[in-house]
């Protein structure tokens, strides 16, 4: 069966495999946004907070993070920290990569939004006798949540699409499922159409979803 | 109640305090006025340490708020929870309101004393519920803050702050971004709690309201106390001629419109 | 590896077979465009000092241009898509060491091959255990995605992965660092790694292959073909790929007339 | 010369051909920003314009981008076309690819500028007689510029670092320089941490530049 | 000067224009009223095609305004150029000023004259500082928006639209967007301009300015004109209930807050 330049047959053939590739790159995605906003969270805290110690260092970590190409930082995880003795998993890799990369971008995406919080609400909150967690947990965050969803669902489709760069410490998910089915069977177009619809798909999936909670919680928000 | 002995603050070069000492008994109500500027925000932030203060005491039930003063001259720490503690007895209300928009007008009643006091989410609605209708917004617990008028929002704010149960109010103009039809509202309140007895600390520039809430009225200018002394004696014979200066220029515009009535 | 049935590549028709073939096309610029994998040391890559390609694919080109009368232009590419880029016509041929396998065939036209090389274990120094390809069986086995290693492992039973790197040295990168036990490459590779890190690795066992290597041509470039195998015959006989060849490997590899 | 495990000598010996990466990787930064923002403000007019098909292909656009992996475009448009018979060179490329994903994300960013200038103003110029397109150059655009430059400065960051990707079509920028350099000497340390260092200070000093500029646009607006 | 023909205007299912007809003469100066949501703004923005209509006819000078109808009844849109020259000659002035903040006050005046006219900069310098000292604010020419009270933006404004030499000015509730101790200096330029006879629409919610201004009064309600007059019949003896019924709710506030004695 043939679709334009497009071989359907071929196309069946190699689904599966794309399909597992596809399973990775969610499996890391998940991964990535769980440590990433973890990190991302204390990052934000710290480069907020009243200890300076603390705080230089979170401008360390978002500084080098943001300033240096993923691939790089993935190499060096992969091979120079072996070479320093701490030899990691190739998932493993991925996973600390991702959300290490990701938790510079969420830190200042989260800090952004609770510096965008009036400063009275943290006021209010610690003369009712709060303590600046409490405050931080129940009247700031809570309130930086909304503002902080469209960019964090902009973070979440980059961590999802930089998931792809993993296929160079040959973690196999859907970018490296594609090449190396093109490099078995030299088919570039069937191969790359689909996984470009496939990751297509999965973008618009999450935007969908987070576009969905966005109008959930305005709704809920009474205003 | 509160005693603040000698508080001086400063913002990087600018002293914003200037040793200001003042002492409130218990039951008294104490109306701060002062040009804009002066220092009364500063001050009545110092007193539950919202901000700390560079030198002085503020003793408040006895203990010392924020920083206490050693006996060689440097101050310490008072630490976190302790604070939090003594917070937690000083209800403070804000001129910009400061309502949690997440919450409805009851979760915002109902925050401190669930989250701070510890009680169980029964027993702090009931209370809530009966502060709302105690500022006569019973019928707006459900209530967003976005969905309240300014006057509304105001009192709502007051009876979060009374849902702690304070031993001291303090108000930070607490009418003063109101628009002029909903100020009585909010100062009706305030005279309520007042006649029940609260001890209160007001910052206004509402100075018909002044005169007849406080039992002192306390002029402050470039942080320092000017003048103190009962409003009869403030308002009819001042003096201190800034204090004199002061009020003839207020009350120029305060005879032409007149606060509303309120009670 | 995939499971699926190899077909023919979708080799392109070219524009028309009525143009000028490719060969004709070459003399007339005096061209002749030659792709290559830039990291694939000691056949060509770059110095670090002058950035200059270097190896002996370099050499040896050189001297099959001057035959053929024409300049060689190298086009540096992935090693992963080097078929690919052959047939999507991004240059002529392929001079980069690459080895004549029935896959291959399958796509593409080689010349007749210049180098006799196979495929070779190496492993980390002192490690035992690894003397014939069954002993690969149950292990984790690295090469370079798109290398001759990836299809002759391809072909093996019971291996317990095979470990695809985008360059040969991260995967002795690997080695080295315990992630695999050993790395599957043709001997020649391997002996330029193992002499950068002296004392590191070793290569063990049996020849694994025997593996001619060629220089890749499109299948439809019959007549390209022809010029180039004549030359190459030219230079097996004068000893100009002996000279080359004890130049980069200090013995000669290359192939003998017949 | 030792500096803990970087021999400073053999760092200075790889110096040159890393820094003729690292001028390849502006080089590419500077052609990805000028024809992204370029891209970027006509999508942008194209998805606030009045005509439908003009507002359906601008989203188009910016939906597939901002959906698939860069890598992946950087493929298609390598071989994909190659194969439809478009031989593009790998400059060619590396600029088209660099520019048509910055351009997506470029397009987003001038857009919500745009839409963050009051309504009136677009009113006020149109009813001086204005065409709409002098009341953009005019009015909106000058005012959305300084709005601009935060989100900017950080996308041209995210090029540059991007730039690393186009190794995958044998570009040699810093990246690709450092890995040639890692399969010629084989020693991956020094290597990548000088790369590393490169990229942080080019990145560095471009935020520099931009919070700078719009230091500088704050003061002469007179507010 | 500017004939509007039974014109209607929907937002989706909401009619706002219900066939809306008024005729201005050259040195005319007419006042629209009307309560909120009637359809004042969107009448005034239909006449220089900001909105565009559903139906009926604007014609401003002669010519058609964005829409002509056919015989056929069906409308056709006026093209871009010719649009944009016909807009050229209608200053509208709005309730927000809409004044370019990234230009001086100067900048702003100059802008219409540069862009729009193509003078030259010195030509529409000379003009620009002529019309900026008219409104008041020769010393002001250098100001960004940012740095003017609401009343001296509003001024900068009417001296933007002025600079296009227009020959109908159009004022959405020039005033109602400033503190009553602004509206004054605003009102006493637009006075000013109808005495010099410049043709006018003002739509404003001040009363007494009205009377004192208006050659004629016109009164919307739900999308209709329902009662014209000169100032002193709709004010003193409207003949619809409607007209009554609005003027009595209107002018209770008015009575009570005199609008600030201009010129
Ligand atoms: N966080 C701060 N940082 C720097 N300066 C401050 C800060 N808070 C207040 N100030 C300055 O301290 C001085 C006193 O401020 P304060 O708010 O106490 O005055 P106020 O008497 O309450 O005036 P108002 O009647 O306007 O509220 C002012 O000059 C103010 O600018
Ligand atoms: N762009 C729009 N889209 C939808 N509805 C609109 C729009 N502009 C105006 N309306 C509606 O049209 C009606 C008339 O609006 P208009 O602004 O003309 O009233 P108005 O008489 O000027 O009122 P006001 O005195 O409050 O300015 C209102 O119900 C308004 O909500
Ligand atoms: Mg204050
Ligand atoms: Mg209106």
């Amino acid at each position: 069966m043939q679709l334009g330049p497009l071989d359907i047959n071929f196309i069946l053939q190699i689904l599966p495999n794309l399909l597992l590739g596809a399973v990775m790159t969610i499996k890391l995605t998940f991964f990535a946004i769980v440590f990433g906003t973890l990190i991302g969270l204390f990052v934000a805290l710290a480069k907020i907070s009243g200890i300076k110690i603390l705080r230089w260092l979170g401008g360390l970590y978002t500084w080098v993070i943001r300033g240096v190409p993923l691939l790089l930082q993935l190499m060096f995880l992969y091979y120079g920290l072996a070479f320093a003795g701490i030899v990691l998993e190739e998932f493993t890799v991925a996973v600390i990569g991702l959300s290490v990369c990701g938790g510079a971008y969420i830190a200042e995406i989260i800090r952004a939004g609770i510096l965008s919080i009036d400063k009275g609400q943290m006021e209010a909150a610690l003369s009712m006798g709060m303590t600046y967690s409490q405050a931080m947990r129940r009247v700031i965050l809570p309130q930086a949540y909304r503002r902080l969803l469209p960019p964090m669902g902009n973070e979440f489709i980059t961590l999802m699409k930089d998931s792809a760069l993993v296929s160079v410490i040959c973690m196999t998910e859907l970018m490296r499922a594609a090449m190396l089915l093109q490099n078995a069977t030299f088919r570039p177009v069937e191969i790359f159409v689909t996984a470009g619809l496939m990751y297509l798909m999965m973008t618009t999936v999450f935007t969908t979803i987070f576009d969905r909670l966005e109008r959930r919680l305005a709704i809920s928000d009474g205003d | 109640m509160v005693k603040a002995e000698n508080v001086r603050k400063s913002f990087g070069k600018l002293q914003v305090l200037k040793g200001v000492s003042l002492e409130v008994k218990q039951g008294e109500v104490v109306v701060i006025i002062g040009p804009s500027g002066s220092g009364k925000s500063t001050f009545l932030r110092c007193i539950n340490h919202l901000e700390s203060i560079d030198s002085g005491n503020v003793i408040f039930d006895g203990q010392p708020v924020g920083f206490k003063q050693l006996a060689n001259g440097k101050v310490m720490p008072v630490k976190g929870k302790e604070l939090c503690q003594l917070r937690s007895r000083i209800g403070m209300v804000f001129q910009r309101f400061n309502l949690f928009p997440h919450m409805t007008a009851l979760g915002n009643v109902m925050e401190g004393p669930v989250t701070v006091l510890g009680k169980s989410k029964e027993e702090a609605r009931h209370l809530a519920e009966e502060l709302l209708a105690k500022v006569g917004l019973a019928d707006k617990a459900e209530s967003f803050p976005s969905q309240l008028s300014g006057g509304q929002q105001q009192r709502v704010a007051i009876a979060r702050a009374l849902a702690m149960k304070p031993k001291l109010m303090l108000f930070d103009e607490p009418t003063s971004a109101l628009d002029p039809e909903l100020v009585g509202e909010v100062l009706s309140v305030i005279k309520n709690l007042a006649s029940e007895g609260m001890t209160m600390i007001i910052v206004t520039h509402e100075m018909g309201f002044a005169r007849e809430v406080a039992d002192r009225v306390v002029f402050m200018d470039e942080g320092k106390i000017i003048e103190t002394g009962t409003p009869e004696q403030i308002f009819t014979t001042p003096r201190h001629p800034r204090t004199r200066e002061f009020l003839s220029s207020v009350l120029r515009g305060y005879e032409k419109v007149p606060y509303p009535q309120v009670g | 590896g995939s499971a699926e049935k190899e077909k023919p590549a979708a080799t392109p028709e070219p524009a028309k077979q009525a143009e000028k073939n490719t060969w004709e096309l070459v003399k007339e610029k005096g061209v002749l465009v030659a792709g290559l994998d830039d990291t694939f040391a000691p056949m060509g890559y770059r110095d670090e000092k002058t950035n200059e390609l270097i190896g002996f694919d370099i050499d040896m080109a050189e001297e099959l241009g001057k035959r053929l009368g024409v300049k060689i232009q190298w086009q540096p590419t992935q090693w992963d898509g080097v078929i690919l880029a052959l047939d999507s016509k991004r240059f002529d041929v392929i001079i980069s060491g690459m080895t004549v396998t029935e896959e291959r065939k399958k796509s593409i036209n080689f010349s007749i091959p210049y180098i006799n090389d196979g495929l070779v274990m190496v492993v980390k120094k002192g490690t035992t255990g690894f003397n014939t390809a069954e002993d690969l069986k149950g292990k984790v086995v690295g090469t370079q995605a798109g290398s001759s290693g990836e299809e002759a492992l391809k072909k093996m039973q019971g291996l317990k992965e095979t470990k695809l790197y985008k360059t040969f040295p991260d995967a002795f990168n690997d080695l080295q660092i315990g992630r695999i036990p050993v790395v599957v490459v043709d001997a020649m590779t391997a002996g330029h790694y193992l002499s950068k890190r002296p004392g590191v690795f070793e290569v063990v066992g049996e020849q694994l292959t025997k593996e001619p290597m060629a220089i890749g041509i499109r299948k439809t470039d019959v007549e390209l073909k022809e010029a180039i195998d004549k030359a190459i015959a030219e230079m097996q006989k004068d000893g100009t790929l002996t000279r080359i060849s004890m130049k980069w490997f200090q013995k000669d590899i290359t192939t003998k007339a017949e």
